[in-house]
């Protein structure tokens, strides 16, 4: 280890990445003038620096040359500084005498000349030979980790992480903010392209989470504030008042059949409106938990005092019902959080040429959904607002998908449940059904061979973009008819076509909190809204916050099968945590040098953790190690120049600005 | 820079969760910019001193440019608007000091910004080269050219002296 | 408020009610119009058509004399000369082959243009610049109980739509409810009255005037307003022949800005009505009522 | 044996740093015992023959004020370095630039038009300025050159130890002077000074709050304040926490917040940079329209950040000016 005080002996390593580096910057050239730079024992250009014996000729060099620094110019940081890191401590050196130049994001994949680009990639490398020279020997911190895991949203997605975290025998804590878990899933009739029961697949899961001894159920609750780093969230979950005591409900719906209103008449919100619900209600039969909700906007006695109380009676001395309820709130520690919140159906009436909400006889998907299921507002009889069975339905593909002036992605799975909604519709009406698309789009197992039996069975698909659904009548045919007008791109030609009712395939979009929740966790999102996974392709489930992960179509639209594998990865990840039993922290953190403090509290309050406190003994202020996440803010801000930081320092910082400067 | 054309040298100070994950985010999109700027990666834009912005001044950067999570967003909580704050003072005194607002620019980028990063570069790139250069160490070396002429005399004067040294003799004590 | 004004063709000729109702109306919201010297044809569609770069140094000269003439902003009130003068702008913004013939062809005239003079319509101004609020501080006959059909033709929102909403413009609905009028729901707005096919091609022109006014009817509108003059004398025009091929669809269609003057209490021949051949009788009655 | 030799000597400076000299009262006699004085225009008639006439090095101690703004002395800087083993830079301005360093700001016409044509003190209807060079009656007449940049001594010569201060207290002299006989000197390159901050030090210490979090900035003369309590928890701008002790907190205890007479500590590259930093972060809003507002109350950030330490700083001096010999 002596050899690592001693004068800097640099080795400098440049990557080609194949040609991804070396196609835009002459890697030797680089290594050449690296090599006349002071310290610089050794500069190399090699094909790959990641490989086997990439990292072996780091080693090799640090034993034969005596060296006691690393410079690697390749990739960003933020993919392989741990594993050059690595191959620096194999050598035999503290890991943190190793310093990374980024020459492929930053310089070869974004740059056309290759001059530039080789003249950039010397002073980047230039710059950490100057920084590296001040580094100094780091220890990595071990915290241990808290092994309970929070899942935040109870659609399939956090059923599914849920379960599997619970039956690996880990504590799980399933937070949804709607009565029941379920989601979107729950409303669903069948599913593509098997046409299995939506239901009889989801709700043997959803009662297993109910009473999975693992799992504590919180519904109607939101999870509101996360504090602390991965292995040690705190999160504050809010649980709304349902008026209910969850424990004493026994789910006998009494209460429901003695409310005063003796019809349901208010916006039954799980039939999307179509049916009706009383202001005690459960939100549809397999709800989970098997408990009833009193709605206080709705509930005569929440509302004026004045009410006879019939469900109190019905629920006798059960006295599940607390009129006196209030919001509370639960504090969890936790290793990990699985953020699951779903998404949200496009708002159709953003496009006001298709008419929904103009015509009634304009529907949304999910609406649809609702009409063809047994249990649904009709009891699975689809028909129209007046009461009429339609005779043609027109669907309309890439609603809020697609279009640049909405949403320019593809929701993925419109296409699919389009033809599952056009086959049960016809499956239940015998109407002539129109599936009017732009492209079909079924890249999935047995999905393609779904639409090949959709056309078999005589479904009308007409390719085109549909340019308004209208009332006005052009022929005989069409009056009282809604009309959809589109150009048929295979016919070639503008047709008008008669319907009775049009279906909207409305995409997927964020949740229209999601910019709250993800600050809430400290998440990104990409441009169009969705949280954003660490690597689209090595990361998929991970965030840039470490032990926050993703399931489902917070991340993007997916369909169920795609849902319920991320989401058992998710799991996983929670997992490869949890049973390492701790996390290594990164050593950027700051301190003070007691003898330079002067004491005058500047950088007390700017520390977002609280972890700089004022030692009243000697008046001096001090960094509690542990708290100290290394953003360095007290360090920029201390008028004295008194506190330091690790990997980041004000000399390595100076270092490098002259670095980069010093280019011919 | 010799006879080649002047182009400006911009350093860059990015946070590493939002703004230096963009720039990865643009890499990896094979988004093209200019290449005239550094980036030094820091962990927060809070943690950029205002020292590091005229030491990258004085060194010879023609602009300056920090990046940072958008308000509301940083990793840190709000080690971002610690930086604001700086910026907006320091803006003006660079100012009052002869130096163009537009050379020092703060920028909020997130993560999912790659093609900000190349909108915003392109944008300083341009801006700082219609400035044209700083140069502050050329203007050093200028300002000081009129002690030349002087520090000639003197080296003559002391050629003819018997050699001396400033800091080797030692006191000696009464 | 003073802007540059580019009247062209049409409200020097078919549509001349437009300007008569359009300057004192906006004289009386403070809005100055100072008409350019020497203006030529706008480039309009049909010379689009055919030479697109010679249509754009017909539209540049006018945008350069409105340089010249200093204000700020240009208005042109004809839908078409509104979409040529700003398909131009966006031409020369874009390319720099189109910006270089027009450059010389300025140049020969003495005239040069930089790109800076906006192109707005007076409907743009009402709402945005304006505001409703001084509109309906001088409403002094709210339009009560006439039922208007908002017919805002193609050319305003297509293929730029600059002020409003392409599928489901609203700016014109909301000015109408300004001045105490009932706007019907009117799925047509935008859609095509039949253009110039009505010269060439009567037979689907008249059929999509047809279909607008039918329809407007059935709707139960008294009046369709709208702010093209070629839609208004699509529509007013040819009722003889529509009546001749289909069936007698008899609904008068004026200028948004009539419509304000009647509102601001100024006569049915101070807005040029007269010269329409459809008369609003139940204009008249309904506004009096 | 003879005691060994000092000098003092002058430049760009006000004469307090002379002032403070003197201030050692009695115990200057103590000095004089100890030392030869060689040199000190201010108070004793010597001429520069005198000093052109010891040999190199035959001074032990120069301790040289005031900064360097023309050429005379440049030249006397050199002179008094050869002549010295030991040269000092006495008193904010040689060691920073001091109050001469401000004029940093402006070009070296922009000063002379103020001074002799411009300024409302002035009568001079003809315009004349002073000319480096005349002849008169056939003798040559020569004055100094104004030089276009003030600098720190170490910016003309280089500088063996730093006495901080406007001017440096009488304790740290002595000690200084102490420290020069015993031969105790520190590094080569020193401040001759704490350290550390002036908080340290300071008799308000204690009644500053952890969180100040600026609502607004005030100047001492806009306030009333209160004379116990640390004034950046009042919103006057302290240099303080940004600034070297060592001065016993002095204009505080007259009740006027720190102005940065002793520079930055030795962890500072950038005394004005920091104070900047840290008075920025702990601003209250977060919009920056409030920003903005909060920060009106420093309307002059050069002239209350840099008051002593301008030549000396990253920048030096207002970058657009013209360089000396393009003016």
């Amino acid at each position: 280890m002596d050899n690592q005080r001693n004068e800097p002996r640099i080795g400098f390593y440049v990557c080609h990445c194949g040609t991804n580096i070396a196609g835009m910057v002459d890697c030797p050239a680089v290594a050449q003038y690296v090599s006349r730079l002071p310290n610089v024992v050794l500069s190399r250009d090699y094909k790959y620096m990641c490989s086997d014996p990439g990292q072996e000729l780091i080693q090799q060099d640090i034993r034969e040359h005596r060296l006691n620094r690393i410079v690697v110019a390749s990739c960003s940081p933020l993919l392989h500084e741990k594993t050059f890191r690595g191959a620096t401590e194999k050598g035999g050196l503290n890991p943190f005498f190793f310093h990374m130049v980024n020459i492929r994001e930053h310089d070869s994949w974004v740059h056309t000349d290759k001059q530039a680009a080789t003249e950039k990639a010397k002073s980047l490398a230039h710059a950490a030979i100057h920084r590296v020279r001040f580094h100094k020997p780091l220890e990595v911190k071990q915290v241990p980790i808290h092994p309970a895991v929070l899942v935040v949203g109870g659609g399939i997605a956090g059923i599914h992480a849920a379960m599997t975290l619970a039956n690996a025998g880990k504590k799980v804590y399933l937070v949804e903010r709607e009565p029941s878990i379920g989601g979107h899933m729950a409303k669903f009739d069948k599913t593509f392209p098997t046409l299995d029961c939506a239901a009889c697949i989801l709700t043997p899961k959803m009662s297993e989470v109910g009473a999975h001894p693992n799992i504590t159920l919180w519904t109607y609750s939101e999870a509101m504030k996360m504090e602390g780093y991965v292995g040690n969230y705190t999160v504050t979950i809010r649980h709304k008042p349902r008026y209910i005591i969850e424990d004493a409900c026994v789910g006998c719906l009494e209460c429901i059949d003695a409310c005063v209103y003796k019809q349901p008449k208010f916006f039954d919100e799980f039939n999307m409106g179509l049916g009706k619900r009383k202001p005690v209600y459960i939100p549809f039969p397999q709800a989970t938990p098997q408990v009833v909700l009193i709605d206080p906007e709705t509930c005569l006695n929440l509302k004026t005092g004045k009410c006879k109380k019939t469900c109190v009676e019905a629920c006798a001395d059960r006295k599940a019902i607390d009129f006196t309820q209030k919001e509370t709130f639960s504090e969890i520690k936790v290793g990990a959080i699985i953020v699951a919140t779903g998404f949200k159906s496009f708002d159709a009436q953003r496009i006001p040429q298709y008419g929904y909400g103009t015509y009634p006889n304009v529907y949304t998907a999910l609406e649809i959904e609702r009409l063809v299921n047994a249990s649904g507002p009709t009891g699975g009889e689809v028909v129209l607002r007046d009461g009429k069975k339609p005779k043609s339905i027109g669907i309309i593909h890439c609603v809020g998908s697609r279009d640049h002036k909405t949403n320019r992605w593809c929701s993925r799975v419109c296409c699919m449940y389009s033809m599952k909604l056009a086959h049960l519709l016809k499956e239940h009406t015998e109407a002539e059904v129109y599936s009017f698309y732009i492209d079909m789009r079924t890249p999935g197992k047995g999905y393609e061979e779904f639409y090949g039996k959709l056309l078999d069975e005589g479904v009308q698909f007409v390719r085109g973009r549909v340019g308004e659904v209208t009332d006005w009548a052009f022929t005989k045919e069409e009056e009282g008819k809604l009309v959809i007008r589109v150009e048929d791109t295979l016919a070639g030609y503008v047709r008008r076509i008669p319907v009775d009712m049009v279906v909207l395939a409305t995409g997927l979009e964020p949740q229209a909190d999601a910019q709250e929740v993800r600050r809430r966790f400290n998440m990104s999102c990409g441009t169009e809204g969705f949280f954003l996974e660490r690597h689209p392709k090595l990361a998929p489930v991970n965030t840039f916050t470490d032990g926050i992960l993703l399931a489902g179509c917070c991340q993007g639209p997916k369909d169920i099968p795609d849902t319920v594998a991320q989401a058992g990865a998710a799991a996983a990840e929670a997992l490869v945590l949890i049973d390492k039993g701790h996390i290594e922290q990164e050593p950027n953190t700051a301190f003070i040098h007691e003898e330079d403090c002067s004491g005058c509290k500047s950088c007390i309050p700017l520390c977002p953790y609280s972890a700089i406190l004022f030692n009243e003994e000697t008046r001096k202020a001090i960094i509690n190690q542990a708290l100290c996440k290394g953003c360095g803010t007290c360090v920029a801000s201390c008028p004295s120049g008194s506190i330091e930081q690790n990997l980041f320092d004000d000399e390595e910082i100076f270092s490098e600005i002259e670095g980069v400067l010093a280019y011919e | 820079m010799n006879e080649k054309q002047w182009t400006p040298r911009i350093v860059a100070f990015f946070c590493n969760w939002c703004t230096y994950t963009a720039a990865d985010l643009a890499g990896v999109s094979r988004l093209k910019y200019a290449p005239n700027m550094r980036v030094i990666r820091i962990m927060c834009s809070g943690r950029v001193d205002p020292q590091f912005i005229l030491e990258a001044f004085a060194k010879g950067a023609d602009g300056v440019l920090i990046g940072g999570c958008h308000p509301n967003d940083c990793h840190y909580a709000e080690g971002n608007y610690k930086m604001l704050r700086r910026f907006q003072l320091l803006q003006r005194m660079l100012k009052d000091m002869g130096i163009e607002e537009d050379r020092l620019r703060l920028e909020w980028i997130s993560a999912a910004e790659g093609e900000k990063v190349k909108t915003v570069m392109n944008d300083m790139v341009a801006k700082v080269t219609a400035m044209g250069p700083l140069g502050m160490p050329g203007r050093f070396a200028d300002w000081d050219k009129e002690m030349e002429h002087l520090e000639a005399a003197v080296a003559t004067a002391e050629a003819g002296q018997p050699a001396h040294s400033h800091s080797q003799q030692e006191v000696k004590h009464a | 408020m003073k802007y540059s004004y580019f009247p062209g063709c049409s409200l020097k000729g078919t549509g001349r009610s437009y300007e008569e109702s359009l300057l004192p109306v906006f004289k009386a919201l403070g809005v100055e119009m100072e008409e350019l010297d020497d203006w030529n044809c706008c480039g309009a569609t049909a010379y689009m058509a055919v030479d697109e770069v010679k249509a754009c140094v017909m539209a540049s000269r006018n945008l350069a004399l409105a340089e010249r003439l200093g204000h700020a902003e240009l208005l042109a009130p004809c839908s078409a000369c509104y979409l040529v003068l700003n398909k131009t702008k966006h031409y020369l913004h874009d390319s720099a082959s189109v910006r270089g013939v027009v450059g010389q062809a300025l140049q020969q005239a003495d005239l040069s243009y930089s790109g800076n003079v906006p192109v707005r319509h007076p409907l743009d101004v009402l709402i945005n610049e304006v505001g409703l609020d001084e509109v309906k501080k001088r409403v002094r006959h709210p339009l009560k109980g006439l039922k208007v059909a908002p017919y805002y033709g193609c050319q305003i929102v297509r293929p730029y739509a600059t002020f409003d909403d392409q599928y489901n413009p609203t700016t014109l609905d909301r000015l109408v409810e300004a001045l105490g009028g009932s706007v019907v729901r009117f799925p047509l707005k935008t859609r095509c009255c039949g253009g110039s096919l009505t010269g060439t091609l009567p037979e689907p022109g008249l059929l999509c005037s047809y279909i607008i006014l039918k329809e407007a009817l059935a709707r139960g509108a008294n009046v369709i307003a709208t702010l093209c003059p070629l839609c208004q004398f699509n529509l007013d025009g040819y009722h003889d022949k529509i009546t001749r091929k289909w069936d007698p669809v008899r609904i008068p269609t004026v200028y948004f800005s009539q419509l304000m003057g009647l509102a601001f209490g100024l006569s049915e021949k101070e807005m040029g009505l007269h010269r329409h051949f459809i008369e609003m009788p139940a204009l008249a009655a309904s506004a009096a009522a | 044996m003879p005691k060994p030799k000092i000098g003092f000597y002058w430049c760009a400076s006000c004469g307090g740093c002379e002032e403070a000299i003197v201030d050692l009262a009695e115990d200057i006699l103590g000095v004089l015992d100890a030392l030869d004085i060689v040199f000190w225009p201010c108070a004793m008639d010597f001429k520069r023959s005198d000093v052109d006439a010891i040999p190199d090095g035959g001074i032990v101690a120069t301790f040289l004020n005031g900064a360097i703004r023309t050429s005379e002395q440049e030249e006397m800087a050199h002179l008094l370095r050869r002549k010295s083993q030991y040269l000092i830079a006495y008193g904010s301005c040689a060691h920073t630039g001091g109050i001469p360093g401000l004029a940093n700001q402006f070009s070296r016409e922009e000063i002379m038009k103020w001074v002799f044509e411009d300024g409302p003190s002035n009568v001079n209807e003809a315009k004349v300025r002073p000319q480096t060079q005349w002849t008169e009656n056939g003798c040559e007449v020569h004055l100094p050159e104004l030089r276009h940049v003030v600098r720190s001594l170490d910016q003309v010569v280089p500088v063996d130890y730093y006495l901080p201060g406007c001017p440096p207290t009488p304790k740290l002299t002595k000690a200084a002077v102490g420290a020069l006989l015993e031969g105790r000197l520190p590094a080569k390159g020193s401040v001759l000074a704490p350290d550390i901050a002036l908080c340290d030090e300071c008799p308000r210490k204690a009644s500053k709050p952890v969180n100040t979090s600026f609502t607004e900035f005030k100047r001492p003369h806009q306030k009333i304040l209160d004379p116990n309590l640390c004034f950046l928890a009042q919103g006057v701008v302290c240099m303080g926490p940004a600034t070297r002790g060592g001065c016993e907190a002095l204009c505080i205890s007259g009740h006027m917040p720190c102005t940065g007479c002793f520079g930055g500590t030795s962890r500072v590259r950038d005394q004005g940079a920091k104070i900047l930093s840290s008075l920025c972060a702990n601003i209250a809003p977060k919009e920056e329209d409030e920003i903005d507002q909060v920060l009106a109350g420093i309307p002059d950030p050069v002239g209350t950040f840099y008051r002593y330490g301008l030549a000396r700083s990253l920048l030096r001096r207002r970058v657009d000016l013209p360089a000396p010999a393009k003016e």
